[in-house]
């Protein structure tokens, strides 16, 4: 059990509780994710700050004491020694134990470089790895996969939910929301220093316009309630179900490439109700369209999305 | 642009080197010096001395810079470079006159045993000329590695002293050797706190002193040619082994 | 500045460029030299330094002054004959045993000083294991030679027992004893030492405490030369010489000039010696070594 | 018109050419997208290498005579100035001019910070103007809005996009191939050191099964001239359409979250043939599915995702 | 351990100071050295000589070192290390007998216009004494400064030139006022050079040297302890100016 409390104002103030398993820290740039990781590893520290884990204090542990391994966002690895060196100074001289893990990671041929002499998701594999091997039970990714492509960080993903230990917990920071929804199991939402919500991931309401605009709604629609978040991936073509869940208009769709289109959906009066990247489908026009698992909110998104 | 830096540079090169090619075109017979007992027992006492003076500085100042470097909080780094710069500032004449007081008879030290004439308050002579060049060059290099470097490995569970030994020392190693061989000119170079504590056992730089007054210029020369040949070997092997770790691509 | 190189000025607005034994920095530098400017239109430039040092940077020309004043004549006799052939003795400055009032020695010293007790209890003295005595290398310097006989004479007169001369000694070069010029006397000021050699000049100088010595050991006094003769003291080198007065010798570098010549004559006029004597050098007339012929005829006696 | 050639063998092989526009560098991690880049940019050099933009070799040039701007991968801010002097100074005094800019990026209150006061993300958002207002023709970004959360990374290649020259060129290395989709014209994949392609982004066909796997092809089916690729994008469920885009079987639906879903689908002799990830649909189990728009290729894809 | 090494700090740092601390209780009054016209004189000569002399340090020193980070191949890094270190090792006492060879009557400089005992050549003889620590201690400074921050904005049009004021020399600067702090030190201390060849005008070692002949220790010590007084401030203010530029997190 990981329970952390902070009251820094102005940088970092909330709590949140967690089980083991593999969970996401999620928000916008800029919102402390990073701050948190450092909090945690204990390269900042604050007199509120009180983290307990398994029930033992930790927060007044230094660094290397903490049950923490801690990647950073910016490139870390020591630039003076091979990889190989610096991982089996890590792992403390049993590499053959990992070599599953540096064939899956791809780094067999890059063991005897030098960092700078590796491409930039070369160094975040090589800097995962150096993490692993380090075995303690608490783990932080931040960001750490960010420069290694789709496909391949999917699967990595997979892979650390996989080999997980029973008793390990992973936090890793992200900005591909999807990557969220599919790995984690709890979701702690960072907005402007604050730790605004920690919920699992399958009850996660967004909170407010930004956390709704990052999980990938796209517009909502008011409803006596509040107003009906509408994501891209729930909306269904034409007419449909129930009457709360139906919203009536045209749409057409625009393919951008074999595999990607761009729709746009407007109200009976011709108003841009909705706009959205999404999956091809059949039809080209299409009348009305409903929403699959509406989310209800008390807070409401513009209906296209604006800058910065 | 580059260019003109590059003719501006050479000149400059051109200009150090003077004075090692007069002193090649003026050095007396090399073999000549270095049959006389008293050449050759002063290259043995300054290579003695010196590797000694050496190492207490490295042992000192080792530690020091790297307690400068790491612990002192920024904002207090401005005061301790201030106060380091007072011992740095003492010209080797008054090293001499003021260790008279500290080795003498008349120290606390001194009082149970006198240490001027004798090895110990040469290589004291050379430590006091040279310990302040250490300690700054190698604090300054020190501080030029970034901290984060050490974080991202503390994080991963190791203490800040193995850190110490796989990070930040061979980092720290060019200016280490950098500063010894600055450390090692001072000290093999020593001659206003020598000639005033440690007139014997002669190290080269009184030797030369010696020989001066004793067969003329040339044979003074001939020595000072001897103290460059045999005090280049450390520096240079310093200067070989532990040159810049370069890793920015 | 500018050592005027070695042609003859035909003004009278000229530069004495002495250069001079270290012990003679302060006379000449605070006391000839002022009197001199004033009393001529030359201008005086001193630079100091040990006597041989000196010597052998002129013989290397990498030095050019126009007068040179050292202890003794044997360094003059280093530049000789390119650059002089020729030299004046005109004073000499007597040998002193300066000593550390810090010292635990200091109350004996102070008595024999005082005359309290006598000065053979000085050399019983010295002679004790742990007394921190000073004194400079001979084979680089007059003084350091001279201190050696003075030993030897004063042993020899106090008929003092056979080991005594090496009890206070040791060997020539004596690694415990021997300092240079330049740190004995701060060795001896920061109380390192317990007694060291000094020139009476000097001890003057700098305030010291000090034992005067008899003419007949002082080397300061031609009257008293066979006396001194009959020490001797055989070098490093091998080579053998014997005691002669510490005289304050003088000649020019190069072609006489004006300035040079000129400061010579005002340090052998009546002004000159008059600040010497003060200065705690014993003066007398001045002798010739050398070549007679080569002296410029305003110098000769 | 910018055109390029370079036979370095090992490192850097192959040829292309852009028009000017907003145009994608894909190819997994390691393929060799930032040393394409920085031979673009003149930081490092091949005597075959030839570029030509608008009828000139600038193959010669030093970096700082090139018509490009480049912003790298790794952190590149000067750490010793703030944001407002080093933008300033690449600027040459006009900022007032970038204020929407300022505005726009959310960089107004970080301006008279410190690189190393920023979060990685406003790093990003710092350098990315810092290149804009050097006003050169060709921009590079080398992955250089990784750490941006996804929405306003969207938007902000939207904004380029619109505010683009005429005569300009935008190259941008990118993770996500739904951006390079949605945003260029053009897209240069590179495999392993090689110029593997180049082709408008509605007509790339996959060359090989890694730049499938990197496009989000998630399983392949063979028909007599080659294979059929299958985009998880691309799959309709249910009995569809015309029998060469049908595929039968039954598959179930597992919602992952309120808008996500894991697809297994399984041929009619139990066997898993595909897995992915997608929109959440209403029905849970189905029947058969068909795909729109098939991708013939002369290659097969594993039908579920390997690991490294 | 972090105790232990802060202790064994503490020791180096009162072993520093002893001479320092010995220096101020043995000096003889500031207040009669600084009534002497030669002590004035002296320090006078020595700040301005000295001042001159660190200004062509830099002139020199500067350019020299910053070639020798940027443009020498890493290659070829360790034989031009090992080329300076020969100047390096140049005892005070030998390059002033060299210098006396160079600027004295005997050279063909000097038969034309003999700079021994004049103010250029106490310069010439300051310059010679620091120059090599100055374009060593730099070097090693601007070698630990990344290539890739200047690679980084060549790439949005600025110059070489243009990078070399806005982005390196703010970050050299503070191992260039270490340098210069260094070189300062040995021109201000610069006895061995001078006492051959610039005996007059004579700086503030020099005069040391006098006053010590002349009145003895504590007056000699007086003037020492002026020297440290008038010296203090530029290297001071240098390491306050230009103090280290911290930037990683
Ligand atoms: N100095 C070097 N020495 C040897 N190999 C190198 C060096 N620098 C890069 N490489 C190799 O060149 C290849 C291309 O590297 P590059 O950085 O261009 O890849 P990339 O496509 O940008 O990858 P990423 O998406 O991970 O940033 C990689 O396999 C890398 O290991
Ligand atoms: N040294 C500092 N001084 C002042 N503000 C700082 C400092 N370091 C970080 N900040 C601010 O603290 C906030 C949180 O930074 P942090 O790096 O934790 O963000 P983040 O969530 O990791 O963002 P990103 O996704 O961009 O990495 C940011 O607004 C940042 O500007
Ligand atoms: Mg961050
Ligand atoms: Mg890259």
């Amino acid at each position: 059990m990981f329970a952390m409390t902070v009251r820094q104002r102005g940088r970092m103030e909330g709590q949140f509780e967690l089980t083991p398993g593999m969970h996401a820290i999620v928000g916008s740039s800029g919102a402390g994710k990073t701050t948190l990781f450092r909090l945690i590893a204990g390269l900042e520290h604050h007199p509120s700050l009180k983290i307990r884990w398994n029930e033992q204090s930790i927060d007044r542990l230094l660094p290397h004491q903490r049950p923490v391994a801690y990647v950073p966002q910016r490139p870390s690895l020591v630039p003076h020694r091979t990889i190989e060196d610096q991982i089996r100074w890590i792992a403390q001289g049993s590499l053959p134990h990992w070599s599953h893990w540096i064939q899956w990671l791809n780094l067999e041929e890059l063991l005897n470089r030098y960092p700078h002499q590796l491409s930039g998701g070369e160094q975040q594999r090589a800097a995962l790895l150096r993490a692993l091997v380090a075995k303690k039970p608490i783990l932080l990714l931040d960001e750490a996969l960010s420069q290694i492509d789709r496909p391949h960080r999917v699967s990595l993903y997979r892979k650390l939910q996989e080999t997980l230990g029973e008793e390990t917990l992973l936090l890793f920071s992200t900005h591909q929301w999807e990557e969220a929804e599919q790995f984690s199991e709890y979701v702690v939402f960072l907005q402007k220093g604050r730790i605004a919500s920690s919920n699992n991931i399958t009850q996660t309401v967004p909170v407010d316009s930004e956390m709704a605009r990052m999980m990938g709604y796209v517009g909502s629609v008011p409803v006596p309630d509040g107003h009906l978040l509408i994501h891209s991936r729930t909306i269904v073509l034409g007419q449909s179900l129930g009457p709360s869940l139906h919203i009536s208009g045209q749409g057409y769709q625009q393919p951008v490439s074999p595999t990607l289109s761009r729709y746009h959906f407007l109200s009976d009066d011709g108003r841009l109700l909705l706009e959205w990247i999404g999956n091809p489908s059949e039809t080209t026009q299409f009348d009305d369209i409903s929403i699959i698992n509406p989310v209800l909110v008390p807070f409401s998104l513009p209906s296209t999305q604006g800058g910065g | 642009m580059r260019r003109l830096l590059g003719i501006w540079s050479g000149i400059t090169l051109a200009v150090l080197f003077v004075p090692v090619v007069v002193l090649f075109l003026h050095a007396g017979s090399l073999e000549q010096t270095i049959r006389s007992t008293a050449g050759r027992n002063a290259i043995e006492v300054t290579l003695g001395s010196g590797i000694i003076a050496l190492a207490v500085d490295l042992l000192f100042g080792i530690p020091l810079s790297w307690i400068l470097a790491r612990l002192v909080r920024p904002k207090w780094r401005r005061w301790w470079g201030t106060l380091l710069i007072i011992p740095l500032l003492m010209p080797p004449l008054v090293l001499g006159l003021v260790l008279a007081y500290v080795v003498g008879p008349a120290s606390p030290i001194g009082s149970t045993i006198s240490l001027a004439n004798t090895f110990a308050g040469l290589v004291i002579a050379q430590i006091y000329e040279s310990l302040p060049f250490f300690v700054l060059t190698a604090w300054g290099y020190l501080g030029a590695i970034p901290r984060s470097l050490e974080e991202d490995v503390w994080v991963l569970g190791k203490s800040p002293w193995q850190t110490f030994w796989f990070v930040t020392w061979p980092m720290a190693r060019a200016g280490f050797a950098i500063a010894a061989a600055m450390a090692w000119a001072r000290i093999v170079g020593a001659f206003g706190a020598p000639v005033v504590v440690a007139y014997h056992p002669s190290g080269l730089p009184v030797a030369i002193w010696i020989q001066l007054q004793e067969q003329g210029l040339p044979a003074a020369l001939g020595l000072a040619l001897w103290l460059i040949i045999v005090s280049l070997p450390l520096p240079v092997w310093l200067n070989w082994r532990f040159s810049h770790v370069r890793y920015d691509r | 500045g500018g050592s005027g190189a070695q042609q003859v000025s035909g003004t009278k607005t000229g530069t004495a460029n002495v250069v001079y034994a270290g012990s003679l920095e302060f006379v000449n530098n605070e006391q000839v030299g002022p009197a001199f400017e004033k009393a001529t239109h030359f201008r005086y430039q001193g630079q100091g330094g040990g006597s041989f040092g000196m010597a052998q940077e002129i013989k290397s020309k990498t030095l050019a002054p126009n007068v040179f004043e050292s202890i003794g004549y044997a360094p003059i006799q280093v530049i000789e004959p390119r650059d002089t052939k020729w030299a004046i003795a005109f004073a000499a400055s007597p040998l002193v045993v300066a000593y550390s009032p810090t010292s635990h020695y200091a109350p004996e010293l102070n008595a024999i000083r005082d005359k309290r007790l006598p000065l053979r209890d000085l050399f019983t003295l010295m002679a004790t294991p742990g007394f921190h005595l000073g004194r400079t290398n001979p084979n680089t310097d007059p003084q350091g030679q001279a201190f050696y006989m003075m030993v030897e004479l004063a042993v020899k007169h106090y008929n003092l027992p056979a080991g005594t001369v090496d009890q206070i000694l040791g060997t020539l070069n004596n690694a415990k004893e021997v300092y240079s010029e330049e740190g004995i006397l701060t060795l001896l000021q920061s109380g390192g030492l317990d007694a060291s050699s000094a020139f009476l000049s000097e001890a003057l100088e700098r305030h010291l405490d000090y034992i005067a010595l008899p003419s007949w050991m002082n080397f300061a006094s031609p009257a008293e030369a066979s006396v001194y003769r009959s020490a001797s003291l055989t070098l490093s080198d091998g080579k053998t010489i014997s005691g002669k007065p510490l005289t304050v010798d003088i000649t020019t570098v190069g072609t006489p000039e004006q300035a040079s010549v000129g400061f010579i004559k005002f340090l052998l006029g009546a002004q000159g010696s008059t600040i010497m004597r003060n200065a705690g050098y014993q003066v007398f007339s001045p002798e010739v070594f050398g070549s007679m012929a080569d002296v410029p005829s305003a110098l000769k006696p």
